[in-house]
């Protein structure tokens, strides 16, 4: 099968904060998207673990495929946020069958 | 009232072994799930009750009354909050309102553990008293959120701000206090019988398992509030304190009696830990959750468990008329 | 039979809470865990009841007559709802053959409310219709996958099909559900009666906390649900009411007295999202889920809780000899 | 003790068809929160029970001795399992000292169950062997760890071992029976009595659904137990035997009445897999998690719930003097 | 340490479905592979949501590391599953230590 | 947005020592690190599913993204683990913004 290279976006986000992520996703274009769960962490500010409870202390792995351009926009949209909002932002190449869905 | 009597209620034990096993670095834990399921219990279950009792007692202008002056505290509490914060706290504008909320808010775990100490006292609160809780949730974050706005604070502003409005009252613990206060209400009083053995014959149950958790949590993140300075940990137990007095006395003064004052008192010096930080997370994202978590989270609610609970039930008894 | 009597059961009114407060966007949830919890926990619950009540009864005829009524609808059903769902609903013979297979099989929820409603009414069905609840669970969806087989669908075939069987037939709501049954048949009764503080006191108490997040859940399907058509919701409106109606009139013209007659139109008219959906997107990929859980979750399972429940007991009543 | 009657009661019930639906390869399964919950609220309820029966009972030399030979047990127990492994079961060094540990340390769900049986069967063990439970559950796993370090294991050493010991003496499970056994020793009556519809009234039906889930997980054990060898899996059978016997024999020595020997020779028979599984991975990461949770999980543990405990009641009634 | 390149693949499947894409895995000699949890998402076909009481809406990461051949194995296998079973397959390069694990 | 290429660090590692593979991490410098959730795998030493109940079976990936040289002596000292604590080890590369933070 062939394969055509896109872009990986992750983005590490506090649950509450993660559908203005995913908006901003969709409003560059980006046609789908997947949350994932996590555990804990530390960083710069500090460590936490997974609170339910409330949902502010949880954090979701945002991750999305898409294709070079549609990665720029929202990088370019998303990067002022990133400290204000304690975001992690991580791009890398993925390759992919079915080309035009992503 | 008996204070050592309070302590060794089996409720306020779980609540120190938790926070026991926290500090001493035990691996004991609660799931999420479990934890969230214990939450939504409590709230259903009170609400529940609340509503029954409403219903038995019928309406009367006293409902009125209380809700008013919940109202107007968690309407008032923020500003003095504020101020406190900015001033003694050091605290930035955005940091200072986004704690303001939490203490205009109110924590339902620490009502309910009031409610258990002051009717194992002879002094239960009115069932009404639910529906002022309901009420005090979310005013006192919005009041908060625009001391924020106020103070140059980038969120809520125009589309976002209604949609914060939104996430605020439908918040889903007002939701299903409101909810279940509604059905406690309205529903045939032989159906909701049949319920009672869940909701009311496991409730202490529960809640000592639930605080169990809250004993684990708070203590955990006592040692990861690496944010609070000595004199926002102090506020943290000035403010509780403030309110709470102010609370009773505003209540007695309506003439409430002294069990609902007390239960006013208990809501008035409580500060949110379920409602107000996803609210605030997202409505204030550059606020610091390690600071207003750590305020409400690790020293207000421990505090109000084991101290400010009796404290504000004997100040109710003792300047009741 | 009292419909507003009905509509303000707590169980039913927490039904109702969730699909507000999914309508209005609440962010209130209850833990996936929690709701799979639940949801064993009311299986385990009527099985060992539904075992209890058939050894204090003793088996009889009746049992078998029940069961052979069951069996029946189960195969048939979900033929005129296949023939319905291509016609009328214009869909393709995988998407009809899926859908089929979910109305050919039951809800056990609906049938769990269904038995506290008739029990409220004081016509409570008889204990063996647990069993005939889990013996009408997988004929269905059989039926429907070979419906799905004959209109040349990929997946059914050999080793496969063997496979799938399996998957049917040792579904975990059915192995819970009959191995509880069992377990409540055979088991001595004073040991049976030491869980029942648990298994019986607790139910209602639960199936309130369920179906409020079966409210939350069919209402926020109800909002993703784009793949329908209005033509195939109204076949989710039509089919349970047609095969609820079929079902009453077999059981009574069976011998049945109202209350299980009326539990067994109660089964023939609700429609799976348990053991069906896991089943069918195993045997069935090509089928769309959107489709499937939108009727059977969205349309249907409210219909059957907030109307459907009352109108069968009302007919069963009403054509009883 | 009847073993019919026993086999019958729907706690073993339970385990069996959790076993039966693993071996079908039915896809029942119990979230793991629910199942961490389950096992959080036995603890509890247990340390709560025994707790406030010794606070009725009063202290006695009996609990010193209990204690006493509870020690003793766990502090020996692993050496001749340790030997048996490593001659009869041909393991390796650390492996054999890890599993040693499993044996050393104690099964509460195990006891829990045998306290069920016992009680059914009319000779209920004294309330303090909750205490000796928690007793015997670290002891052993430092001795298997020890026997480890010995054997040149690489992990126990210096400030890791101390560590290590934390790990061991602070762990989840130990801090909560020890805590809840505090509590009931120490709250007021009246109020431990408002916590009873939950820690009481529901403990066997919770039991019964967390066998079922046992059950499951035990079987599933033992599919997946590939590194297991019929001379592993026959020590599997042994040991308990053999400690059960030693601790039923040690016991009435020692002068309790057979309700209590037999529960001590149920604790010295059964084989840890919460507490110990966890200390062992982190301090031997070189062992084998399969062995030693095959042995214990998917061949003792079922081994224990279907004949152990009926086997040291009958001996403790048979050499009682 | 030396490192060795190795794929990385990636497949967000329907939990009922997930047995067949392991079954495909192994079947093309995949020695081993992890299932990761999954909370939400949305692409071409709607939105979904986490789903533990039936399943059928549930979604898993099947993630797998493995030599280029049996990548393109496994690739060729499922690819005509892709757009039936509704899977999102991502293929990435990786770097592992011990090379004849993987 | 100008991004900087840093590597991506994952382990699989067993809930009970993840403590352990975070302090070897921390020890080389890394910052930040985030634990995610798994649910099930087969590996040469068989096959697992989660287990909250002990959480001796339980695994975790540990991801941590970090410049080039952290990454090496991280890699050099969790190597030795590598087979006695049956850990998965994944290196890739990742671009990230905010390159001081990683
Ligand atoms: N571009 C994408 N990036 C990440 N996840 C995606 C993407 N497209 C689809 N998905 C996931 O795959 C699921 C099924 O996709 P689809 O078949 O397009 O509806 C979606 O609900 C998402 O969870
Ligand atoms: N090639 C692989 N790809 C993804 N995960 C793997 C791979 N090999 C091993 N694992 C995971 O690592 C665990 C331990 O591997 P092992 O030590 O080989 O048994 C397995 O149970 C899987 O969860
Ligand atoms: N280098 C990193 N690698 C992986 N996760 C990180 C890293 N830095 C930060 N994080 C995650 O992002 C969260 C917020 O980071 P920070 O804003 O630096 O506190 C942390 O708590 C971690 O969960
Ligand atoms: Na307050
Ligand atoms: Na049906
Ligand atoms: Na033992």
């Amino acid at each position: 099968m062939e394969t055509i290279r896109r872009r990986r976006i992750e983005v590490l986000v506090d649950a509450p904060l993660a559908r203005r992520v995913v908006d901003h996703a969709l409003a560059v274009g980006i046609a789908g998207y997947t949350l994932m769960p996590t555990l804990e962490g530390q960083g710069g500010s500090g460590h936490w673990t997974d609170d339910q409870l409330s949902g502010a202390q949880s954090k979701l792995m945002f991750l999305s495929v898409t294709n070079a351009a549609k990665a720029d926009a929202f990088v370019d949209r998303i990067s002022p946020l990133l400290d204000s909002y304690g975001l992690v932002l991580l791009l890398s190449d993925v390759d992919v069958v079915r080309a035009n869905k992503f | 009232m008996n204070g050592v009597e309070t302590l060794l209620s089996p409720v306020i034990l779980f609540f120190l072994l938790g926070a026991v096993a926290a500090f001493v670095r035990s691996d004991l834990s609660i799931p999420e799930a479990i934890a969230k399921g214990m939450s939504l219990y409590l709230m259903a279950a009170i609400g529940l009750k609340g509503g029954k009792q409403v219903a038995e007692a019928g309406f009367s202008i006293e409902i009125l009354v209380a809700a008013g002056v919940g109202l107007l505290l968690s309407l008032m509490l923020p500003l003095p909050a504020f101020a406190l914060l900015r001033r003694l706290g050091g605290l930035n504008r955005t940091d200072a309102a986004a704690c303001a909320a939490h203490y205009g808010s109110v924590s339902v775990v620490t009502f309910v553990t009031g409610v258990e100490v002051l009717t194992a006292a002879g002094m239960p609160p009115a069932g009404y008293m639910v529906a002022v809780l309901a009420l005090m949730e979310t005013p006192g974050i919005v009041v908060g959120l625009l001391l924020a706005r106020q103070a140059g604070g980038s969120a809520v502003a125009g589309a976002q701000g209604s949609r914060l409005l939104h996430e605020t009252f439908f918040n889903g613990s007002v939701m299903l206090l409101v909810g279940s206060f509604v059905i406690g209400l309205v529903a045939p009083k032989d159906a909701l019988a049949q319920t009672l053995p869940f909701f009311d014959g496991l409730f202490r149950g529960v809640l000592c398992l639930f605080l169990l958790d809250m004993g684990l949590i708070a203590a955990r993140r006592f040692r990861d509030a690496r944010a609070m300075t000595w004199r926002v940990a102090g506020l943290a137990l000035l403010l509780p304190i403030m309110n709470g007095l102010i609370g009773v006395t505003l209540a007695t003064l309506a003439g409430l009696e002294p069990g609902s004052a007390a239960a006013l008192g208990i809501l008035a010096g409580s500060a949110s830990y379920i409602a107000a930080p996803a609210v605030v997370r997202m409505a204030l994202p550059e606020a610091d959750p390690g600071l207003y978590l750590g305020m409400s989270l690790a020293v207000t609610f421990p505090f109000n468990i084991i101290f400010g609970i009796s404290l504000f039930s004997l100040y109710a008894v003792w300047i009741a008329p």
